[in-house]
């Protein structure tokens, strides 16, 4: 009975992520596509959950509520405050012959994703069985974080770079157009006051938790950058002090600590992001807060767009 | 069947809904919903593949790739809404300059 | 009571299905919000529900950080988005 | 089955029947304001319901004060942004229906 009922579950969920899909990507309407993506982010939060991944349904859970939909929807505003017309955007896709022929191409890509996945053998041991036997040197007991931070730290090193660089990316093609917004008003104003230290004491619950239970520096730092945005949207601003220097070094800590230690490690061990058994525990500590704040600078400054300071506001 | 592999075909579905959107908008945020939904397709492909291993905790690896990806899709979305912001304040329309006589929308 | 709690799950998981409607439909981006909104509080109760169901303390973990965002997005649409949406600018 | 686990059900099965009322009221009442009552219900009543049914199926304290606080978060999420909906709507000259 149970099985079955959990069953229906994952058939619901499974239906419910691809229609928000299919509905996201063919609504007319763009306002209506956000609000759409926005909710398939959130069963694909749940989906996470019925496969057995809450490390995953956390990091879902906390950039997807946090930090996408209030992306797009600043996008969405500037977008519609540059050219007021390009809501209207159905026009000029493809018609016609190639119409036809990439439909049919694409449901054959389907037919055989759908095979590809269909005949994959339903029993594959996969990395488990080591992540298990290595777990005790990694120095932390959640073998998600034992793989991010310590098997598999170059990945982790990698990300943090290529987060760095769409930061990069984003400053060094300058402000866009200037942004309207409503006045905040006492609600927004309490609102913000009270979830703000929520949302970092939170975060620095996730950071510890990470060790042992679900949670970690991505997650940590998705939750920081939702206290940044939700500051944003209540009409905060990065004083003119921290903007500078200060906010540099938050943006930077993340990746200078991976990369000294990345040197260290060559260096002492031989090989890269190899860490000591003894010291592991400890260093993917500091790694992690330090990789937590940049995250989550990193996050807020490309939520804001142009660096602090040069945005031009009206 | 198991639910994951359930799962695994409404990964595949996902990214077939995605590239199919990918190459019939013009529209550039429909682009860059397309591809975030593509990722989710294969992400929920690879978690569905690390419940294989038939015991109760799934494999780590591919959810630590998943954790990794969605957190560089977001970076890579913020960073494409900029340039398309960028390419309409140029232009006047969110859509890339056609290559030939397609009149403009 | 594990029958209990996933069926209620199912039931809420069904009901998320019919909040789409409302997001479909509009007529107002107001209202689209809202139903998103309704979303967020409906994932909160099956996580809930999920977590006593499986044992998995973690999901209450994940539904905190759900209630703590619960309101970033409908702000960032207040503050941001409702002023170029159709029905939110009186001269459109 | 003990007493504590008939209460635990009884509110677990009202709270999803709030739940339900409140995803009806979304798709049938009339405007954005009689759809933020439908939807406050949700919030309030129905994971109240809810949390307070597992409550009393918590392991420990903490479970229970977890489960009470992302209460007292969706409530003030909840309440704010209807607020701000109801202000904005009202504002951008949409009026309450009447009948």
């Amino acid at each position: 009975m149970e099985t079955l009922i959990a069953g229906a579950i994952d058939v619901a969920l499974a239906l419910a992520v691809v229609g928000l899909a299919w509905g996201a990507l063919a609504s007319a309407d763009l306002f209506k596509a956000i609000v759409l993506f926005v909710a398939f982010g959130l069963v694909m939060a749940l989906v996470w959950v019925r496969l057995n991944a809450p490390d995953v349904a956390l990091a879902e859970a906390a950039i997807g509520a946090g930090v996408t939909g209030a992306l797009l929807l600043a996008a969405y505003a500037k977008l519609r405050a540059a050219s007021p017309d390009a809501n209207v955007a159905r026009a000029g896709g493809m018609r016609g012959i190639g119409s036809i022929s990439i439909r049919i191409l694409i449901l054959l890509l389907a037919a055989a994703l759908g095979c590809a996945v269909w005949t994959l053998p339903s029993d594959y041991a996969g990395l488990g069985k080591e992540v298990a036997a290595n777990i005790d040197r990694s120095g932390v007991s959640n073998p998600v974080t034992a793989v991010l931070l310590n098997f598999r730290g170059y990945d982790t090193l990698l990300e943090v770079m290529v987060l760095l660089l769409a930061l990069m990316g984003t400053w060094s093609v300058g402000a866009t157009a200037p942004q309207r917004e409503t006045a905040p008003g006492p609600v927004l104003d309490s609102l913000s006051r009270l979830l703000a230290p929520l949302l970092i004491l939170v975060a620095a619950y996730l950071l510890w938790v990470g060790a042992h239970a679900p949670g970690g520096a991505f997650q940590a730092g998705a939750v920081l950058a939702a206290a940044g945005v939700m500051l944003l949207l209540s009409g905060w601003r990065l004083p003119a002090a921290l903007a500078a220097l200060p906010l540099r070094l938050a943006l930077a800590a993340g990746p200078a600590t991976f990369l000294l230690l990345a040197v260290i490690t060559v260096l002492l061990e031989g090989r890269l992001l190899q860490l000591p058994p003894l010291w592991a525990g400890r260093l993917i500590l500091i790694i992690e807060t330090t990789a937590t704040i940049s995250i989550g600078a990193t996050l807020i400054a490309l939520f804001l767009g142009a660096p602090p300071g040069k945005e031009d506001r009206q | 069947m198991s639910a994951a592999f359930f799962y695994a075909l409404a990964g595949a579905g996902l990214f077939s809904i995605g590239l199919h959107a990918l190459l019939a908008h013009r529209h550039l945020l429909r682009k860059i919903l397309a591809i975030n939904v593509m990722g989710s397709g294969v992400f929920l492909v690879l978690a569905a593949m690390a419940t294989r291993n038939g015991i109760a905790i799934p494999d780590p690896v591919p959810h630590a790739m998943i954790i990794t990806g969605i957190v560089v899709a977001v970076a890579a979305t913020a960073l494409a809404l900029v340039l398309m912001l960028k390419l309409t304040a140029e232009t006047g329309q969110a859509v890339l300059p056609g290559r030939k006589k397609e009149d403009n929308p | 009571m594990q029958t209990l709690f996933l069926t209620l799950a199912l039931f809420l998981v069904l009901n998320l299905g019919a909040g789409m409607w409302r997001v479909l439909r509009g007529p107002t981006a107001a209202d689209r919000m809202l139903a998103a909104q309704l979303f967020g509080t409906t994932a909160v109760a099956i996580l809930l529900l999920l977590a006593e169901a499986t044992g998995g303390a973690a999901l209450r973990d994940v539904a905190l950080v759900f209630a703590l965002l619960a309101a970033v997005t409908a702000v960032a649409f207040v503050r941001r988005a409702w002023l170029y949406t159709e029905d939110g600018n009186d001269s459109e | 089955m003990t007493a504590s686990d008939y209460l635990c059900a009884a509110l677990l099965i009202i709270g999803g029947l709030f739940f339900m009322a409140g995803t009806f009221g979304l798709l049938r009442f009339p405007d954005v304001f009689t759809r933020l009552h439908a939807l406050t219900k949700a919030d309030n009543v129905g994971l109240g319901l809810t949390v307070a049914g597992l409550a009393l199926q918590a392991e420990s304290w903490a479970v229970a004060g977890k489960l009470l606080l992302i209460w007292l978060l969706v409530l003030l999420a909840g309440a704010s942004v209807s607020h701000l909906i109801a202000q904005g709507a009202l504002q951008r000259g949409m009026r309450p229906w009447k009948r």
